[in-house]
């Protein structure tokens, strides 16, 4: 029996990994940055223990110190989370070597579904149909431009250990495919030091679609169904939901059948996650393997009503996952937005800052995975998901009006948010009518950003009443104002202008 | 007391008496019913003729940023001494300022994309910052001449750094 | 179709409810009294209108300045919540008059089974048995003493118009029964303004089961299922689960055909609980019908996963209950625990003042319905009732293990609240066996009194550490300290005692 | 410098050393690792040689409330020249002030079970207090004689009123 997890992560996923530990009765241990010192998967934690410097690399990443933590805190389990450590064969190989449970699957599987080739192989193994492209990286630019030509423009220029955006590029026409592939592979070698990268057809409307696996030590691999996640920026997903308005149960079917070929095919245990890119004809492709829990996890929970992390310290316990020998029995619709600190109408600049004021939403069929707290500086050094607000319903409509409401309850005063940006998505008659794909933000960015920061004629008056009360604060004898009013700063005019746009 | 205030291109005035409660305003001649109270440094409740408005509210430079129903709005309040002194051209011009370029967070000037002497036209591209992993691209707010550029690529920048100057 | 719904409430019950109206595209209008000005009811409504000073008497029971608020704010309907005007006929007609919808039963529902005689004959006539007791209301206390010998010692007096403990009384003396008598007649009048007593037997090892029956206008009425409600202070619910672990099948079954015949002959529409006493040897009494939505109604809609406000709506419109023709397929398990404004360790305590600062529990499985917000002042006007905690699980033990988790979660400071005292009680082995009934807080009291300020030697030297901290940020020149020490106030010394004993 | 804490019965007693950051704890001859950080004006995060601690924080009379896994206790603390003062019978008693019965919510007083010259036992029940719709027994935190009483019945009394005063 697990007594004591290491969590080697932050964040809004420590958090959660926490809740599930202490409702479990084990212990949880925290690690922190030096500027992570008072986050609440520190406050949370039953112990924390300080891995050194803001950046990732000197830290959360900081292999050789995480293993003193790991010696100090005399945990006997590691949970990666997702990011930093959690599909790095070689830290779930030491943990291992060293006497603990990795709470994932085996280095042999992160290893080879993490190798993008290897994957697409392993899936064209069992049949699983794949993407139009090279099987190997590309070579040189004359290979590149005959295969692209071979599949049909437009393509998809990717790097094979890329993920989340970085690294990837669409190419139109043949003329760009040069400084497409160059810059790709620069970006490649930054981020995961690697420069293998390959090209792939570009689909029509395609929809991002995965599915949710878990195996067992036992030999029993299960799909958990299927989460839509096509509303992405920045290549980054923002919106999930389940079931997906768009798939049809026959699909769902072929897509959960072939999700669990490949997980029996490369022996996986634990939770994983299959990908899939789906065109608007319904065919369908494996796109690749997550081998960790995924961000938008909760989606799926909340409709099949499992703890996940329970199921994974049940598999890391050489257990049988608990749930029932035939039908699953999901229940209602779910639906997530990532709150991220982020201006969405400034093409998602990041957002640094103190967060001044924290309100949550609350009430029925709301749930939320924060990781932040009143108070917190939000630094330029990690990703920047705050949280993730999940509403669950009866059937999609509810579940979509209860994400209004929830969204609208939020108060977050310091720095800025996706949630406003979030609020315009979900109230658009794409997401609404459940009729949206890969490309749709794109297609509705400029029609959001206008709605942005238009106010009806009821709320326009409201600001202007505030700002002349919160102005009488600032000046109780109002005559001797105008006098006062400071010079302009540069960079407030560069906040004002951002505002008016 | 007079206020004008202006929200974007809209200008709406107000006829306010401060020293009544709840504070009376009129905004077109008609007495709007207004009960406003403060709930913490930055949020406050509004209550206008029975409608129920929940504002976050910071200072913005010269003005205010104020957000309702989850959308934000720059506001600016002139009162009666204020709008005069704008009559006789008396007021601070920002015209100067708005040509500095900062940015508003730390991060890394991955590349540049214009030159001191440059014509720089409205949202043209200037530099991307990397921060958080990600590449920022920073347009310009002004039409104007790059007149300096105080970085240069590779260089780390703080947040509130001067990256450039266009005269408009 | 309702447009604008008035909610003559305020505390969490309104943010429940203005909370389903914004999911239903329904306008919200709050009303509050003085001290109300800025409660969450009336940032959270679209509309809000002032009804008066704080007693309630004045303000959310003052028919005629709620009347004014229904024609200035163009409602077409009005929902009472529970408490206050709920359960007022007179109240119900005057809306109905006055062409609003009224969202709960009819005036004639209410006043049956308004009067506890009246609901008593009536569940009688459909056989529903009844705890032996009088009939008719004392006359006089000899008449009271041979019904009380009739039926055995000891037995309960209780208030016709009564509920929530007041005007309540367990007699085991024939010697105490006139003095009990007079007491709660007195209480009575105070309270309700209904004088009329009655007597009936005490039962053993009591459980106070309810059930969640909903009528609608078609003529279709159907259980909910059950309620477990046997945790209680001061004759008040504190903690609340579904299923109850006490009963099985047969008896849910019973239970719920009575409730779904008594409802049917009172010709009820909308929400309602009938509440039952269930004995040691699982024989059940009707008790009472609560003609409105009930406090922990959460826990229903945790399991069923349908939004009974909503379900309320649908019934006002004269539209038909949403419920899947046969069988509901509750999931999981749900525990509710009420977060009061009192001190579990002193008598239940209220505690006043004002939310310095506040932090809610998040995360899987938990549901928060809240009424108050940081830096609100509790005032002694109204019930101590801050929110509702609900945690659901898969199973009994994941719900209770949630809700340790929860409860841990809290941050509040400013007030005492139930929070301490609602760990220990689900903590308990009486409360986590599921061996529990309405004796059972009285029996654990001083164990659990005991256990509210011990602490491990671990958390004592924390506690100890943490306090000198504090101390050095007071007085960052130590020497100079002792002299400045403040004379120790007589009140502070009172929470001072409080704190030790 | 030497600081003593009392909880209750416990007193344990720390050699602090607050000029170094982490402030440098020890107990029982023995350093403890000790890294405290206040997050609100309330609240703090205490790492005790890796265990993590939220603590909450408020003043309480002569001493401070803290909470710690959701229980409150009273600290009290007392440095060396308060351990020196204690030696020499010199802090001041607070005996006296432990008699005054003050209600800590407004309310009517519906009920005095005593009178003044009664002998009053610890425990002993001395009045109810009507708020918030119940009625609210208030004992005796001392056993003494009963000197006076300051209010009546059916009194409305406001928090903070002084009730009685026990002489023990």
């Amino acid at each position: 029996m697990i007594q004591k997890i290491l969590i080697t992560n932050r964040g809004e996923i420590a958090v959660r990994i926490i809740r599930t530990c202490r409702e479990q009765g084990i212990k949880s241990v925290a690690v922190f940055s030096d500027v992570d010192r008072t986050a609440p998967h520190v406050l949370k934690a039953d112990e924390a223990y300080p891995i050194g410097p803001a950046p990732s690399a000197e830290s959360y990443l900081n292999v050789s110190r995480i293993l003193e933590v790991m010696q100090a805190s005399a945990a006997d389990a590691v949970h990666p989370g997702y990011g930093f450590l959690s599909e790095n064969a070689e830290f779930a190989e030491t943990v291992i070597r060293a006497g603990l449970k990795w709470i994932g699957p085996s280095p042999d599987a992160i290893r080879l579904m993490g190798d993008k080739m290897a994957a697409r192989n392993l899936a064209a193994s069992v049949k699983a149909p794949v993407v139009p492209g090279t099987t190997e990286p590309i070579s040189d630019i004359r290979t590149a431009l005959e295969t692209a030509d071979e599949i049909g423009f437009p393509v998809l220029v990717k790097a094979a250990g890329g993920g989340g955006g970085k690294g990837m590029r669409i190419v139109s026409r043949a003329g760009d495919l040069e400084a497409a592939v160059n810059r790709a592979r620069s970006e490649a070698v930054k981020a995961f030091s690697d420069d293998r990268i390959y090209i792939e057809k570009y689909l029509e409307e395609p929809h991002h679609i995965e599915i949710q696996v878990f195996a067992d030590t036992q030999g029993r691999v299960i799909s958990l169904g299927e989460r839509e996640c096509s509303i992405q920026r920045r290549y980054q997903k923002i919106i999930e939901e389940t079931p997906s308005p768009f798939i049809d149960d026959q699909l769902r079917r072929k897509l959960s059948d072939t999700a669990v070929e490949i997980t029996r095919a490369c022996r996986y245990t634990g939770a994983g996650t299959v990908e899939f890119l789906v065109d608007k004809y319904k065919n369908y492709y494996f796109l690749e393997m997550n081998t960790r829990l995924q961000v938008e996890h909760p989606v799926t929970e909340m409709v099949i009503g499992f703890d996940l992390v329970k199921e994974q310290l049940n598999v890391a316990e050489g257990k049988p996952l608990s749930f029932p020998d035939k039908h699953l029995h999901p229940r209602g619709h779910a639906v997530e937005c990532r709150i991220y600190a982020e201006n969405g109408f400034n093409n998602f600049a990041p957002s640094i800052g103190k967060i001044l004021e924290l309100d949550f939403p609350q009430g029925p069929g709301v749930r939320l995975d924060e990781g932040v707290r009143a108070g917190q500086e939000i630094t330029p050094y990690y990703d920047p998901l705050l949280g993730k607000l999940i509403t669950w319903g009866q059937d999609r409509s509810e579940a979509v009006e209860r994400m209004l409401r929830a969204l609208q309850e939020f108060h977050v005063v310091g720095i800025e948010t996706s949630i406003p940006y979030c609020l315009l998505i979900i109230g658009h008659e794409s997401f609404r009518s459940g009729n949206y794909c890969t490309k749709t933000l794109e297609e509705i960015g400029s029609t959001l950003e206008e709605q942005g920061t238009s106010l009806s004629a009821e709320a326009a008056i409201a600001a202007a009443v505030g700002a002349i009360r919160r102005d009488l604060i600032n000046t109780p004898a109002p005559a001797a104002r105008t006098l006062e009013r400071p010079q302009n700063s540069p960079w407030s005019m560069q906040g004002r202008k951002d505002g008016l746009r | 007391m007079k206020y004008l205030t202006t929200i974007g291109s809209a200008k709406l005035e107000f006829e306010v008496t401060p020293d009544t409660k709840p504070i009376g305003v009129k905004l077109l001649e008609q007495a709007v019913n207004m009960d406003c109270r403060q709930l913490s440094p930055n949020s406050f409740s509004l209550l206008i003729d029975g409608k129920s408005y929940f504002l976050t509210i910071t200072e913005n430079g010269g003005g205010f940023a104020v957000t309702v129903n989850q959308k934000t709005v720059d506001v600016f309040v002139q009162d009666e001494t204020g709008i005069l002194l704008d009559k006789f051209g008396m007021s601070d011009s920002s015209s100067d300022t708005l040509g500095k370029i900062i940015v508003p967070i730390p991060g890394l000037i991955a590349k540049l994309f214009v030159s001191p002497g440059d014509t720089i036209e409205k949202d043209q591209k200037l530099f991307i910052l990397e921060a958080m992993k990600m590449e920022n691209e920073f347009t310009s707010p002004v039409s104007g001449t790059l007149s300096s550029i105080h970085v240069k690529k590779g260089d780390t920048v703080n947040k509130g750094t001067l990256i450039m100057e266009i005269t408009i």
